[in-house]
């Protein structure tokens, strides 16, 4: 067995698809958003994995530019959710539902 | 011998998803956030790209989850969730089969997938291994730099704008408020006094989730 | 067909609508730190001017443009017609959300120039997002506007609401960028460059026939077909398709009102930007590959909104579930994938946008200090306190029902025709079911304001001049080019993007 | 060209060869080194200490009392191991280690030695093999040193939250919040430096300094004092030991630790101090730059060279200790965010102005007198934005509360 | 713009834009009610009539400008304004023999509806509304383009959606809501038929898509399937609109709701765009279609005659009665319609003008009736013939035109209709047939009820016909005797244009001639339509 | 600027203190030098006085033990056999227990001391190993036949260390004296002499502070 580009692209599919479930059943704002963060992590995984096998810079400038997005999200996310937090102590996101919905 | 390494990193990556996904206290979730971080950086380094790997870590490591663990700590959320009780009734294993459809579905889809070489067309210019012209190979740090400052030039100014954005963005939202604040409305103190009639209007409930694939 | 000088120079033109609104934005910051006090009508007129300032560079390289289309910075920027138009509509709608912030933010005493600055920065974003012609670009684009809309929507810090709905949408809205982006990646699996152009290229493979001509074919792999499968899914949410709607009405209820006016325009017209460029990149095949499931969407889109916005008591969510309901009708256009269908979703991106931020500006005035009530009782005989004002929503909302002399109707027709044209007619006939419905809750808060006798306390709002404009240009454009289409339809036309 | 520190690599790492065993010979130099720097340090302070306040320190073990740290070391071994109850109890214990890994890992970039007069690069021959006196020199090298400082945080953070107990939390969340500001103005005032050596390996960074152009002088001051005063801080060392500030937070995070836990912070952050003081060296002084006086020896040097500035720096920042008082927490705030960063910043811009001008040909002077005052303008916004603001919040206050 | 529509009408050979005059002048009207302020309740009053009576002159001289004895559409201009161009839509408008009677009867039934009634509040905008919807009627009468057509259709419902929830009476706000939503959704379908039928005979004969009717029904490019789908898209909303029986329901609270004048307008006018369209839009557009679709057609129009009738009898409410009424006579319409002979249709043109004649003539007079004794109620009405004899005596007639009484005009119709159905289908004329004699039976009994017996109470005391309302009526009364009398203008401008319909049908439709009587029945004295149409 | 300059001189202060000479000498080792006189007011550990004929002045009341705010003393009472007394009158502390690994030497337990049983000596330089030689019993605490503290073998001190005593002050007259009835003065200790109170604090010269 030889590593592959499809050996990332299989792992980021798992970490992926584990990221989304999280997203979905996970209750808690902030544990909410680590689920996001794995789902990016996940995508770096992709690109690398397909740079490398492309034998192409392009995806790993991609890696670059999602980690700032990832660090922009994350100050963010974590503004409102200190917002919110400041006003009722609530720690999962069910619990928030003024609005229907 | 790299694919052992590979192994080992990809097993430290999926048990620390799998944490995140199952770890009752935000804290251990964040623990197990920076096992995974740090596995993905393992996994860049043995494809050579140094350098983001370092900042892997220096950026998710260092900077984004601090600043989970920094607010979980400032706002003292750091409760156990109960994850025996699921929010609405059937989301979980709603959520778990959609996951399961879509990892599903995408390693049907990578099944088909030929296997993935360097493209013919591709530009040598960009080319991973290019050497320079003493014959050594330059660094991943010298392209991306090449790179992010020539052809991506564009969107590396957006992202200054987009940190603009979210300085200003968690400055008006950390920003003290003066005046009288709206009351909250009914329905959430009630919840967070956890009395019984909330299940009942909530018969939709908030839930985050709902519009998943 | 798209052309680029010299690589190396940058053709300073093409990104002037785009310098001119960020640019604008930032310097406000920037005066805003080094002066004591600004006054709010300044704020107002720097904003608004460099909005429309960007509008105006806009119309000019809309007149420069001599080719079909113009790249710049190595390409990963494309001025052709569709992005110009698009990025007209972004400056006007962004510059009469600015408008109504003045007012709001007055009123709501909510002290601070960061609103209109995020509208700024984020309707640079969307404009980012118009002018992709590389997908990290779009991708960061769609980011920048996104951030800022986040932030827009938790802006009203007294109200509880409005940071929950802040909240709810960044969670989404972060899940949802991340399939965009996976999305992306997998495209850059299958052609190994992110840039729309080479994508296109890289796609479209040629083979010699027998008879020595060269045919052009399409031939997909796994990670492509996963690729758009999960940018469509990602755009979906950004522009509310069901089943990436659930965000919308709690969104739009809690955010603040010029936000969600914002929201309801610029996001919607990048976010359909998007859908469009990246299905054209790859021409007329992606759309027969991906035709079923988005005509699903759209019916879906089409029924959900309309349907859950019957039962709905508060205005503003139920304006939230007919803005789903009109992101179905844009679809239909968008299914269609023929010219008339992209003109079609274009007229109706350029006309819709007018007519939400006018009929949200109303709802400004008439939720009154708080910005929590929009119930029906606030429009109870709003005719006879203020018969303008209800003239003015009158016609809105009628624009919005698709009743004809209005924008809205012109609209509906162009993207049904869109639909019928392709050969959807099932889509067509639900789209029309759909209007009629939704037409009844246009009809619920008309009926409100015309013919039920006002409360007895109702006192008469007071219109504030700029608000006042945005509601008059919005239901003013409404009329006139719902009677007089043909100059936006032209322009919609001549903006189209190629399908092949 | 592979080299040999390269080799560390996994790629066209020979297992079998003799490579492995120089590899783990030099991880256990390292390691031993750092530890006994570490008892040497500890010493060092105190005495230094005690003679800056006109004290004598410790003086019963051993000569000079220099087995002092070995003492306490073992006292600490012997002492009895407390859980709180309130714990968590597996981060509670996870987090010493976290502390200390980081704090080895750090050093493995640093260059202690090896010729590199005359354009040498700064390899050596030992028992006839090719090698630098250098763990790894990995390409993005100095980013290992950003990126284990990052991570070096954890092991703070985590003891103070599992502690289960107040003091330590707070001592944690201001921990967290002065290492992560000041880590922003210490990765600008690097970047200056990568500027002007145009690789992140600190092989090369040492390259380029050789024969006395050290960096300290060729990117004017700036650079460094900003190093030295962010780097201060990112060890928690005094004056902004706000993490420990004994008076207020009792200990700070490692309040609830006692015994072997406790020493492994206490090894942890003295083992930072010396590798800050090697980084520095090595950034700004030539690391192991120096003079040969006599050929004979001459892989001795650089080695003492380098281990001479290494100590000049251990020196200030005991000096630093014993004469500045500890800040309070918003002028600490204050120094990194409104001065340090932003001079950080400015004069990286400056600098690549510069460079600019002079690959264009540009007039140097002209250069440097528009970009200074440039300079000089933007600082002078941004401290009347800073005015500005603090005049609005001094109103807004007195409106609430008149 | 308006002007650079007048423009291009000026420069077409009809010298004078006359028929975009006919929208134009209401609109232009309806906009200067507008901005006339508040109070000027007199001002209002006196531009509402200035505009619909320079409307009601303009189409007069429309019939007098008109060329009886040609089929086709007339005093188009010859260089349509083109509105969209990539869609092929343009300004163009055109009258023939089935849309000039309904244009006149527009013009003539507007100003009486507003000299016959006032509103009690909101002046301005009552007036605004009812002009504006003039312009609308209008608007569906002379478009020859399907997306004008659709345009017109659907802005009628925006005026007379506020008249019936402004000033209606009692549950007028559910009676607006229904009628809005009810006739819009009949047309959300026509939407999609209009659409398929440019697209694919765009498709199918490769020009650049046109939404021309005439282009359109000559080019006849659907294929049958497609053909029949879209016409049945078109006859919902006209069905919903005239109303045919199973989609009625919205017909009884509008009219009973309504203002008067409103019912006047919704009877008289709005009815018959769902009949014109039947016409203009069913037959010559889809004539296959229409003929395949026709026995469904006849048998649900011969039901609205005797579930109208049948309903009618058993109504309490005077206004309702009438309301009922309308669907039976509409029923006769749309059987007329149906049964493609050049009598039937002759007579359903006739009919769609006599019905608004006469029932707008009930509605004035229920509606005088109600200002008089606020109550609408049957049982609570009864010996007003003796209050107010001269009121008696025009509601009598006007009943008695609604009858069908021969010698008036509601005879003539009936019968041609009658008459061409039966040629089509014996059957069915046999049973609708029934439906004259039922209609005979619930006026005569409500007139009975109403006029005749006991006055007591209030009824006894009830005023006269005042001049003005008389001055109103009397016009309509004139011409329901006059075309009871002398019918042949009207049916001599019809019956070419019908002729030529019936020929389109026929050259369209394979297999399918007009079915013609084995006997032919003795002519009525003033029918000579069946010479006059194949002198050419 | 001139901040930058304090701060320069500021460095320079301490860095001169390196060669300035140490005022620490090395008391440590015998002969080494000589320890620097005590404060007056230095509380050291606790003794227990006897009277001068022997008999020990606690009565066991637990006051000592009430205010300690460290709760460190641990204090239990029984009643005299009239044949063989330990203290004059009917109680004395049977068990007398101070910790001190809680001691804060507040000195509260010698004001409280109704008997001037409890007094601090200025003997604080005592190292234990072991928990429990922290914990200093009755036996240890009292006074020795010469009215001196026990030298403990953990206990650093010198001969004539044990001499100097902390000062205090008492609200009360401890002498019993109705004329010094709220009135500040010096108590006299056994074994210590009657130390000169401090200035401004004598009756004489106040004449109360009422």
């Amino acid at each position: 067995m030889e590593l592959t580009p499809m050996w990332y692209l299989a792992l980021s599919a798992m970490v992926f698809s584990i990221g989304a479930v999280g997203v979905l059943i996970r209750r808690n704002p902030l544990i909410m958003f680590m689920c996001v963060e794995l789902m990016l992590n996940a995508v770096n995984l992709t690109f690398v994995g397909l740079a490398w096998g492309r034998n192409d810079i392009d995806g790993m400038v991609a890696v670059f530019f999602v980690l700032v997005v990832a660090a922009a999200e994350v100050v963010v996310g974590l503004a409102i959710v200190v917002a919110i937090m400041r006003r009722r102590d609530l720690a999962t996101a069910d619990d928030i539902s003024v609005l229907r919905g | 011998m790299q694919e052992f390494v590979f192994l080992v990193a990809a097993i430290i990556v999926l048990a620390g998803s799998v944490g995140v996904l199952l770890a009752k206290n935000p804290v251990h979730a964040a623990l197990f956030l920076i096992q995974t971080l740090f596995g993905v950086a393992v996994l860049f380094l043995i494809v050579e790209a140094h350098f983001l790997a370092a900042i892997q870590v220096i950026v998710y490591a260092g900077a984004i989850v601090i600043l989970f663990l920094f607010v979980i700590m400032l706002l003292g959320v750091d409760k156990s969730e109960d994850l025996s009780v699921d929010p609405i009734v059937g989301q979980r294993p709603l959520a778990f089969l959609s996951g399961g459809a879509i990892l599903g579905l995408l390693l049907a889809l990578l099944n088909t997938v030929d296997p993935i070489e360097p493209l013919p067309s591709a530009d040598p210019a960009r080319a991973l291994d290019r050497t320079d012209a003493s014959g050594q190979r330059v660094a991943d740090v010298n392209q991306l730099a090449e790179t992010i400052f020539g052809e991506h030039v564009l969107a590396f100014e957006i992202t200054g704008l987009l940190l603009t954005v979210a300085v200003v963005g968690a400055v008006v939202m950390a920003r003290k408020i003066s005046g009288d604040l709206q009351p909250v409305p009914e329905s959430a103190l009630a919840a967070s006094v956890g009395l019984e009639e909330t299940s009942d209007d909530d018969a939709e409930p908030a839930d985050a989730g709902e519009g998943d694939a | 067909m798209i052309a680029q000088a010299d690589p190396t120079q940058v053709d300073y033109l093409i990104l002037a609508p785009l310098i001119m609104m960020a640019f604008g934005g930032l310097l406000l910051l920037t005066i805003t730190s080094l002066t004591k006090r600004l006054s709010s009508s300044f704020v107002t007129t720097w904003s608004v001017a460099a909005a429309l300032g960007s509008v105006a560079f806009a119309v000019w390289l809309w007149i420069d443009l001599d080719t079909l289309a113009q790249v710049t910075l190595s390409s990963s920027i494309i001025a052709d017609k569709f992005s110009v138009f698009l990025t007209v509509v972004i400056g006007l709608s962004t510059a009469l959300a600015l408008m109504l912030t003045h007012h709001y933010l007055d009123r709501e005493e909510l002290p601070g120039i960061e609103m209109p600055v995020l509208m700024m920065l984020s309707a640079s974003g969307g404009i980012i997002m118009v002018m992709a012609h590389d997908l990290i670009v779009f991708f960061l684009g769609l980011e920048t506007l996104s951030m800022a809309v986040y932030i827009l929507a938790a802006m009203h810090r007294r109200r509880f609401e409005s940071q929950e709905a802040g909240m709810k949408y960044f969670v989404l809205g972060a899940f949802s960028s991340t399939f965009l982006l996976y999305g992306i990646a997998l495209i850059y699996g299958s052609t190994g460059t992110m840039n729309l152009a080479e994508i296109g290229r890289a796609t479209w493979l040629a083979r010699e026939l027998a008879d020595g001509s060269i045919e052009f074919y399409y031939e997909p792999d796994g990670l492509m077909l996963g690729g758009l499968a999960l940018l469509i899914v990602g755009l979906a949410f950004k522009v509310g398709a069901v089943p990436f709607h659930s965000w919308t009405p709690d969104v739009y209820q809690g955010s603040p009102t010029p936000s969600v006016a914002f929201m309801a325009s610029v996001v919607k017209v990048a976010g359909f930007a998007g859908l469009l460029r990246l299905l054209s990149f790859l021409g007329r095949p992606t759309i027969d590959d991906w035709g079923p499931p988005l005509e699903v969407i759209a019916a879906a889109t089409l029924l959900v909104g309309a349907f859950s916005a019957i039962v709905q008591t508060d205005v503003k969510r139920m304006l939230a579930y007919s803005s789903i309901s009109h992101a179905g009708f844009i679809l239909l256009g968008v299914t269609a994938g023929t010219d008339n269908g992209v003109a079609a979703s274009l007229f109706y991106l350029a006309t819709y946008s007018f007519l939400v931020i006018g009929t949200f500006a109303v709802l400004t005035l008439l939720s009154g200090a708080g910005d929590a009530d929009f119930s029906l009782d606030r429009f109870r005989g709003l005719s006879r306190r203020q018969p303008a004002l209800a003239l003015a929503l009158l016609v809105l909302l009628l624009a919005q029902a698709g009743v004809p002399l209005t924008t809205g109707f012109v609209a509906k027709f162009e993207v049904i025709g869109a639909a019928v044209d392709n050969g959807t007619y099932w889509l067509a006939i639900i789209a029309m079911l759909a209007a009629v419905v939704a037409a009844f809750l246009y009809i619920k808060v008309i009926v409100s304001m015309f013919l039920d006798e006002p409360a007895d306390d109702a006192a008469a709002v007071e219109v504030p001049r700029l608000v006042g404009a945005v509601v008059a240009i919005a239901a003013i454009v409404t009329i006139v080019f719902g009677i007089f289409p043909g100059p936006i339809d032209d322009l919609a036309r001549e903006a189209f993007v190629f399908f092949i | 060209m592979m080299t040999i520190a390269q080799q560390a690599y996994l790629e066209d790492f020979d297992w079998t060869s003799l490579d492995l065993l120089f590899l783990v010979v030099k991880v256990v130099l390292i390691f031993t080194m750092l530890l006994v720097s570490v008892m040497l340090m500890v010493w060092f302070e105190r005495k230094v200490v005690s003679d800056m306040q006109n004290r004598i320190g410790p003086d019963v073990a051993g000569p000079w009392g220099i087995l002092q740290t070995l003492a306490d070391g073992i006292k600490l071994f012997f002492k009895e191991d407390l859980t709180p109850d309130n714990s968590d109890r597996f981060v509670f214990k996870l987090a010493p280690y976290l502390s200390l890994i980081p704090a080895f890992l750090m050093f493995s970039i640093v260059p202690i030695g090896g010729n590199f007069q005359d354009g040498g690069d700064g390899s050596v021959e030992i028992f006839g093999r090719t090698t630098f006196l250098q763990l790894v020199d990995p390409p993005m090298g100095i980013l290992v040193f950003l990126a284990m400082s990052g991570l070096g945080i954890y092991g703070v953070m985590l003891a103070g939250w599992s502690s289960g107990s107040k003091y330590p939390l707070l001592g944690s969340v201001r921990a967290t919040a002065q290492m992560v500001s000041y880590e922003a103005a210490l990765g600008l005032s690097l970047a200056a430096v990568l500027l002007e050596s145009g690789s992140l390996s600190t092989n090369q960074i040492v390259q380029e300094q050789v024969d006395g152009y050290w960096n300290v002088l060729s990117l004017g001051i700036i650079p460094f004092i900003i190093f030295l005063i962010a780097g201060t801080a990112e060890l928690n060392r005094p004056p902004f030991d706000l993490v420990e500030a004994e008076q207020e937070l009792v200990g700070g995070f490692h309040t609830e630790y006692s015994s072997l836990r406790f020493s492994l912070f206490f090894l942890a952050e003295f083992m930072n101090v010396v590798t800050m003081a090697a980084i520095i060296v090595t950034l700004f002084f030539g690391g192991p730059d120096g003079p040969i006086l006599w050929d004979t020896i001459s892989w001795f040097w650089p080695i003492l060279w380098f281990f001479l500035k290494v100590v000049v720096f251990l020196f200030t920042f005991v000096w630093f200790r014993a004469t500045l008082p500890r800040l309070r927490y918003d002028q600490l705030m204050d120094l990194g965010w409104k001065i340090l960063i932003p001079a950080a910043l400015f004069w990286f811009l400056l600098l690549a102005g510069i460079r600019v001008g002079r690959d264009a040909d540009w007039n140097p002077a002209a250069i440097l007198i528009i970009g200074i005052s440039v300079m000089t303008l933007l600082f002078a916004a941004l401290f009347r934005a800073v005015r500005m603001a603090q005049e609005a919040r001094a109103e807004s206050d007195l409106v609430e509360y008149g | 713009m308006f002007a650079d529509l007048l423009a291009a009408e000026a420069g077409a050979a009809a010298g004078f834009p006359t028929l975009t005059m006919l929208i134009v002048v209401p609109a232009l009207g309806a906009l200067l009610i507008a901005l006339t302020p508040k109070g000027r309740v007199e001002a209002h009053r006196l531009l509402a009539v200035l505009a619909t009576t320079i409307t009601g002159a303009a189409s007069v001289w429309v019939l007098l400008d008109f060329d009886g004895s040609e089929g086709g559409f007339q005093m188009r201009s010859a260089d349509p304004q083109v509105w969209i161009e990539g869609l092929g839509i343009s300004w163009d408008l055109g009258v023939d023999g089935i849309s000039l009677f309904l244009i006149v009867l527009t013009g003539f039934l507007f100003p009486l509806a507003i000299l016959g009634v006032k509103p009690e509040h909101d002046d301005k905008a009552y007036y605004a509304w009812l002009v504006v919807l003039e312009a609308g009627v209008m608007g569906v009468f002379l478009t020859m383009d399907l997306f004008f057509f659709f345009v017109f259709f659907e802005i009628v419902l925006v005026p007379m959606y506020f008249l019936i929830g402004n000033w209606g009476h009692g549950n007028r706000k559910y009676a607006a809501t229904k009628f809005f939503l009810y006739t819009m959704f009949g047309s959300a379908l026509m939407l999609v038929g209009i659409l398929a039928t440019v697209f694919l005979t765009a498709s199918a004969t490769g020009n650049d898509p046109t939404f021309n009717i005439v282009t359109l029904a000559e080019t006849q490019a659907l294929s049958m399937t497609a053909g029949r789908w879209i016409f049945l898209s078109f006859a919902l909303a006209f069905a919903v609109k005239v109303p045919i029986f199973p989609v009625h329901t919205w017909l009884p609270d509008a009219h009973t709701e309504a203002p008067t004048a409103g019912s006047v307008i919704l009877a008289g006018v709005m009815l018959k765009l769902g009949t014109y369209g039947f016409l203009r839009f069913g037959l010559y557009m889809f004539p296959e279609a229409a003929v395949w679709f026709a026995p469904v057609m006849m048998v649900l129009g011969t039901v609205g005659i005797i579930y109208g009738a049948v309903a009618a009898t058993m109504q309490k409410d005077l206004k309702r009665l009438v309301a009922y009424s309308s669907v039976a006579h509409l029923g006769f319409i749309v059987l007329g319609t149906f049964a493609i002979t050049t009598e039937a249709l002759t007579g359903s043109v006739m009919q769609m003008v006599n019905h608004g004649l006469s029932t707008g003539a009930l509605f004035f007079l229920v509606g005088w009736m109600y200002e008089r004794r606020h109550t609408r109620e049957i049982a609570a009405l009864g010996g007003l013939q003796k209050a107010a004899p001269v009121f008696a005596a025009a509601f009598t007639l006007v009943m008695l035109s609604s009858v069908g009484l021969p010698g008036l005009n509601g005879f003539v119709g009936e019968f041609l209709i009658l008459l061409g159905a039966f040629v089509a289908s014996p059957w069915i004329a046999s049973i609708a047939a029934t439906g004259v004699i039922l209609a005979a039976l619930y006026l005569l009994w409500a007139y009975q009820r109403v006029f005749h017996g006991p006055a007591e109470g209030e009824n006894a005391e009830m005023a006269e016909l005042k001049v003005s309302e008389g001055l109103v009526l009397l016009p309509m009364l004139v011409l329901i005797v006059f075309l009871g009398v002398y019918p042949k203008p009207m049916l001599e401008r019809i019956e070419p244009a019908v002729e030529e319909l019936v020929s389109h049908v026929e050259l369209h439709v394979p297999d399918w001639s007009e079915p013609t009587a084995d006997v032919i029945l003795p002519s009525d004295d003033d029918h000579h339509s069946d010479d006059d149409g194949e002198d050419h | 600027m001139s901040d930058v300059f304090d701060y320069i001189r500021g460095f320079a202060v301490t860095f001169n203190k390196l060669f300035e000479e140490r005022v620490t000498g090395d008391y440590r080792h015998d002969g080494g030098g000589e320890k620097s006189p005590k404060p007056d007011r230095l509380h050291g550990r606790h003794v227990l006085n006897r009277y001068e004929d022997g008999m020990e002045k606690c009565i066991g009341c637990e006051l000592c033990a009430g205010v300690c705010p460290a709760q460190c003393i641990y204090v239990r009472g029984a009643d005299n056999t009239p044949d063989n007394p330990v203290s004059p009158g009917e109680r004395y502390g049977y068990v007398y227990e101070i910790n001190y690994l809680r001691c804060i030497h507040c000195d509260l337990c010698v004001e409280a001391c109704p008997t001037e049983a409890i007094t601090e000596s200025k003997l604080f330089e005592f190292s234990f190993t072991n928990r429990n030689d922290a914990i200093y019993t009755k036996a240890e605490l009292v006074v020795g036949d010469d009215g001196r503290p026990q030298k403990l073998p953990w206990e650093d001190w010198r001969t004539g260390e044990d001499l100097a005593t902390s000062g205090w002050m008492r609200a009360t007259a401890s002498s019993g004296n109705a004329d010094y009835e709220n009135k500040v003065a010096w108590s006299g200790e056994l074994g210590y002499g009657v130390r000169h109170p401090e200035v401004g604090q004598h009756d004489d010269e106040t004449g109360g502070d009422e």
